[in-house]
């Protein structure tokens, strides 16, 4: 193990900004990625629902 | 009696005002694809000159303030040609000309939205750009100053531009021609502004004069487009 | 044996299989992040130049390694679209781009935040930087050009085409940066810099590499059933998934 | 009161009509016919104030439009041959906004309503890009539900309507004209519509 | 018999293709106003920076190679909505696709016409600008040979963004989105090549380059445009 | 010997028709009939190849059209809904250039004279911009004087002709009919056109 505590690990060595902005930057954008992709599936499934009911 | 028909009538202009802006910001809204294309274009095109002119940090950031205002009014003028193209074809620029209240009153929402979602997008970008440029802090917030100040100038005067040229053959290029001329005076003082910061003076007298030129468009370019969409509405 | 190798090719059967492959991949994609983040937090040691600073290597590289490779994968389903006339290879270029676009944005940014402690300067014109600058256009006019055409079928071919072209120009584009940058200035900043990676840090960087490529895939395959569910809205199938409940 | 008197039409550099001249009174309907291209659109463009006659003036309650556009915009509701619907909002977002911009405050439920009589309330949240012509046509004649207005003018309201909604549409401009309304129409098709008096005005090529 | 045959087939093509290069300068001449408004765009586009950078000749002459070449760029790129869009809409692009002769034989002549009328004009004028930099003769002399290289080059790239955004929604936006990333290695090896001969160094790299990047675009650019307008016209 | 087969047409998500075959044989003449928007044109446009079919092939010859372009095209005159003047040039030089197009190395005197058999010879130095549509559709229909093509393809060619020119050109047709060759045509009115075999080809919405 790298660290001697949880504090040391999240200061990441007086670089935690650089390090856990780039890190949660990339999980909010692929989880942002998913979750958008979800709301257009149930849009374009509602949308030809009320098609069909035509 | 009175007072409360003004009242009616006010109430009456702010609804069809905030009407015809929340139309044209829930149009944005549902194809973000164009919002996104001014933008990029304003970063592409400034992201040209270092290709031209070399990466040398201090080279950029000397001109930085000229380059980054340029691309501004460049992204600016190639938007134009979206503010009322689409209205007139489909019809709804016609409802807006027999709306109860004044044209130029209601294009005024049309500009703000219109600047809300092409030029402010690039007044927020800009500080990025500039650090892509090496400009230093006070100046990038000079920056923003400056191009907030002056963006509206940008959107208003482009507004006759657009109004004048709808329906006409080779719009964009005209469009240019008309317009760019008129937008030197901002570019000067909104340029002139960061520069001076970043030569450590002060920027107030720039930005005076900024403003000074996008309050004097607020009050001709709306009378100005109306009279101008209504020529081309014939 | 004669193997229907299209069978697949039309939407209405590809939908659920694609539906059926998404979880596989996402499952994948997790388990691999986890291995990641754990060998890259927990495993890789301390850079003795760096600090530990150059943990962002682990998104940063493997980020910035699929934003190339989707858009090589994406001209390839862009040339098979055009080649055989296949819609579902269209829209598979179309469902892989905005991926692609993320991963680039987040290679410059994760670059960025890496530059400004090693560098102080959060951003030079380096060749290598102002090539994936471009990367990042040229997945924007792909995705504008197909957003504005509305007809689907002239979309796909006019997108397909365009990625080709990008494709033919990206290494032409590399290599003119690359010659702009050297002889503008010696080169001050090498990106080689970090020391000879340890076998661990080389490991981290591949899961979390797999890990974005399970993540693509599966990313991708979301986004082509949205791309068919929306094209194909007024088809029998489409409303009868629509009317039938599930998803 | 809405007075025309002898006007004329150029455009490009033809003289489409000239002396033309009418006066419609509370409950009237004026048809305006004619061949394709002989100016009936801009006839009516010009009884909105759209275009500028060459020669000729209009007026409304004898003041001339022109110099009343306060007074005379509020009573007027225009329907020209271009829908004006926005491809990206729904049916029912499109008619409210046009509506409200035209001065009339609707909720959501009168919308729908006017939707509904007009017999498209199931298109009502579908964005107008994917309804049919007839369908698109519809959701502009809606508005006619919803106005108080009392001068309608129609340029060709019956195009791409079916039987059904046609019916709808002239029992809605009989009902108007009941209440003291006054409509203008050109139309290429023979449809029914009831008023106190109707007048027709043919322009020739 | 083989030769006489292959002899009336090269004559073919050499008379189809000249009558497009004919016609096409042909209509340039008569709307004259056409090909000044290209070369204004120019003008105007370069004039913006000294006012938004500051009259000092050291700056905008160490500037000035990028700037010109970066001017050069969106004034062709501007134009380029104009290179197919009256043929598609009148017609004529049609029985261009239905001539017996190749689509991208036929369009290279188009291409042709485009640059004689958009892209010499430029070429011509930019030392003249380049005088307002401050650039020293020799310099000159480097912008005007990297231009007269490069902007084939713009020409036929642009070609294809053109036909592919033909009688799209926003198109004047799209091209350049689609163009200018493409166009910047003829950027990087134009403005290179005169800041090169600037600071008294051999240019003859960077030209040869451009011409490079010119010759690849002759052969792969015709066949993509034609490619690109055969789905634009569906 | 042009034939289609088992032909598909999509359109944006709409599919327009399908199965649609024919055999077209030297002095046959092709009537394409159907309402509005049944894709008539689009059908004359794939038959030209400048559209796709979604399904089916065309052969010219016994030889697919699209892999043997080089020796259909000079075989097909293709007239469409535009009709592909410069507004900016004469309409000597319009057709002059669009028979040079079309490989036909014509001089002056045989363009003028295919300009006289319209009945235009008159407007021969006028720009395209100042003709009225008829006058327009006669210049781009002058074309068939010059042509040596054996297949022509003509969308809506008498829509904006008066009585004498439509005469004219029916008779033009027959001529080429009876020279054994052959014509798709598609058309609103009722024409008579000399054919040693007359086809038609209905299609339904
Ligand atoms: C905005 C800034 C940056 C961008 C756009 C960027 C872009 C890239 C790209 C495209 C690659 C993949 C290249 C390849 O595999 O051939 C890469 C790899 C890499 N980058 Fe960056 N980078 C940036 C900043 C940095 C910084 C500041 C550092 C470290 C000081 C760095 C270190 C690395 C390393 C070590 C690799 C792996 C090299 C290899 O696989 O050969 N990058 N970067
Ligand atoms: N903006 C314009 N500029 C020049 N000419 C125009 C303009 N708008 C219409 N015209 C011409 O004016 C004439 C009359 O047009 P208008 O639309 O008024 O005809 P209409 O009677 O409504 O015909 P339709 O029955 O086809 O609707 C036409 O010949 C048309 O070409
Ligand atoms: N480029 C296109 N993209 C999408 N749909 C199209 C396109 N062109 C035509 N259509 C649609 O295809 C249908 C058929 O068009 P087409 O022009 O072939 O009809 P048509 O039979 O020739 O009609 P008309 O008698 O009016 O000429 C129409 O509904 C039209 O809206
Ligand atoms: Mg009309
Ligand atoms: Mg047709």
């Amino acid at each position: 193990m790298q660290w001697a505590s949880w504090s040391a690990f999240f200061n990441m060595g007086g670089y935690a900004f650089y390090v856990w902005f780039s890190f949660g930057l990339t999980a909010l954008c692929l989880i942002w990625e998913v979750l958008a992709l979800r709301k257009r599936s149930q849009q374009a499934l509602r949308l030809s629902q009320l098609l069909a009911q035509d | 009696m009175n007072t409360r028909k003004t009242n009616a009538k006010t109430n009456a202009w702010t609804s069809a005002w905030l009407t015809v802006l929340k139309r044209d910001l829930l149009l944005a809204l549902r194809r973000r694809s164009d919002i996104a294309t001014t933008l990029f274009f304003f970063v592409i095109v400034s992201s040209l000159f270092p290709l031209g002119i070399g990466p040398e940090a201090a080279v950029l950031s000397s001109i930085a303030p000229g380059v980054l205002w340029v691309a501004a009014l460049l992204a600016g003028m190639i938007s134009l040609s979206r503010l009322f193209a689409a209205d007139f074809t489909d019809g709804t620029l016609e409802q807006m000309l027999l709306a109860p209240q004044p044209l130029a009153w209601l294009v005024t929402a049309k500009i703000l939205a219109h600047w809300l979602v092409c030029g402010l997008p690039v007044v927020l970008l800009a500080p990025l750009i500039g650090l892509q440029y090496a400009l230093p802090n006070e100046a990038l917030l000079v920056l923003v100053y400056s191009l907030l100040l002056g963006t509206p100038a940008l959107s208003l005067i482009g507004a006759i531009g657009a109004a004048l040229t709808l329906g006409v053959r080779g719009s964009g290029l005209l469009v240019a021609l008309l317009v760019l001329p008129l937008y030197i005076p901002a570019l000067i003082f909104g340029a002139g502004a960061v520069a001076a910061s970043q030569h450590g003076m002060s920027a107030q007298a720039h930005l005076s004069l900024l403003a000074a030129c996008s309050l004097l468009s607020l009050v001709l370019a709306p009378l100005a487009t109306a009279a101008a969409l209504r020529i081309s509405v014939e | 044996m004669h193997i229907h190798w299209f069978k697949y090719s039309s939407p209405q059967t590809f939908y659920p299989l694609a539906g059926k492959m998404i979880p596989w991949f996402a499952a994948l994609a997790v388990l691999l992040t986890i291995a990641g983040l754990y060998v890259s937090f927990a495993i890789a040691p301390t850079d003795f130049q760096q600090g530990e600073a150059y943990r962002i290597i682990f998104v940063h590289v493997p980020a910035a390694w699929m934003s190339m490779f989707i858009y090589i994968v994406m001209a390839g389903w862009a040339a098979l679209g055009l080649g055989f006339n296949a819609r579902l290879s269209a829209m598979m270029a179309q469902a892989l781009a905005p991926t692609g676009a993320i991963f680039t944005l987040l290679a410059l940014v994760t670059g960025s935040l890496w530059g400004k402690p090693m560098w102080g300067a959060w951003w030079v014109w380096d060749a290598r930087l102002t090539s994936e600058l471009i990367l990042l256009f040229l997945y924007l006019g792909f995705m504008a050009l197909q957003s504005s055409i509305d007809d689907p079928r002239r979309a796909d071919r006019a997108g397909a085409l365009l990625a080709l072209v990008g494709v033919v120009n990206v290494p032409i584009i590399y290599f003119s940066v690359k010659w702009w940058n050297t002889l503008h200035q010696g080169s001050t900043i090498n990106m080689g810099v970090a020391p000879k990676m340890a076998m661990t840090m080389l490991l981290g960087m591949l899961l979390m590499a797999l890990a974005f490529w399970m993540y693509s895939i599966a990313v991708a395959l979301m986004r082509v059933r949205c791309i068919m569910l929306e094209r194909e809205r007024s088809t029998d199938w489409v409303k009868a998934l629509s009317t039938g409940g599930q998803a | 009161m809405l007075i025309a008197q002898d006007l004329a039409c150029v455009r490009g550099d033809r003289l489409l009509f000239k002396r033309v001249g009418f006066e419609l009174s509370a409950g009237g309907l004026l048809y305006v016919l004619g061949e394709n291209g002989t100016g009936k659109s801009s006839l009516l463009r010009m009884l909105c104030g759209l275009l500028m006659p060459e020669q000729g003036e209009i007026f409304w309650q004898n003041k001339k439009i022109k110099e009343n556009a306060e007074n005379y915009l509020p009573n007027l509701t225009y329907i020209g041959h271009l829908n004006g619907l926005k491809d990206d909002l729904t049916a029912l977002e499109n008619l409210q906004i046009s509506a409200r911009l035209a001065g009339n405050d609707v909720t959501d439920k009168q919308t729908l309503a006017a939707l509904s009589a007009i017999g498209i309330a199931r298109c009502a949240n579908l964005p107008a890009r994917v309804l049919s012509q007839g369908q698109k046509r519809r959701v502009a004649l809606a508005m006619l539900w919803l106005t108080q207005s009392q001068l309608w003018i129609l340029d060709e309201p019956f195009a791409a309507l079916d039987v059904a909604a046609t019916e709808v549409l002239a029992t809605r401009l009989g009902e108007h004209m009941a209440n003291g309304g006054m409509t203008i129409i050109t139309t290429h098709q023979d449809v029914a519509i009831n008023a106190r008096n109707t007048q027709t005005l043919r322009l020739n090529a």
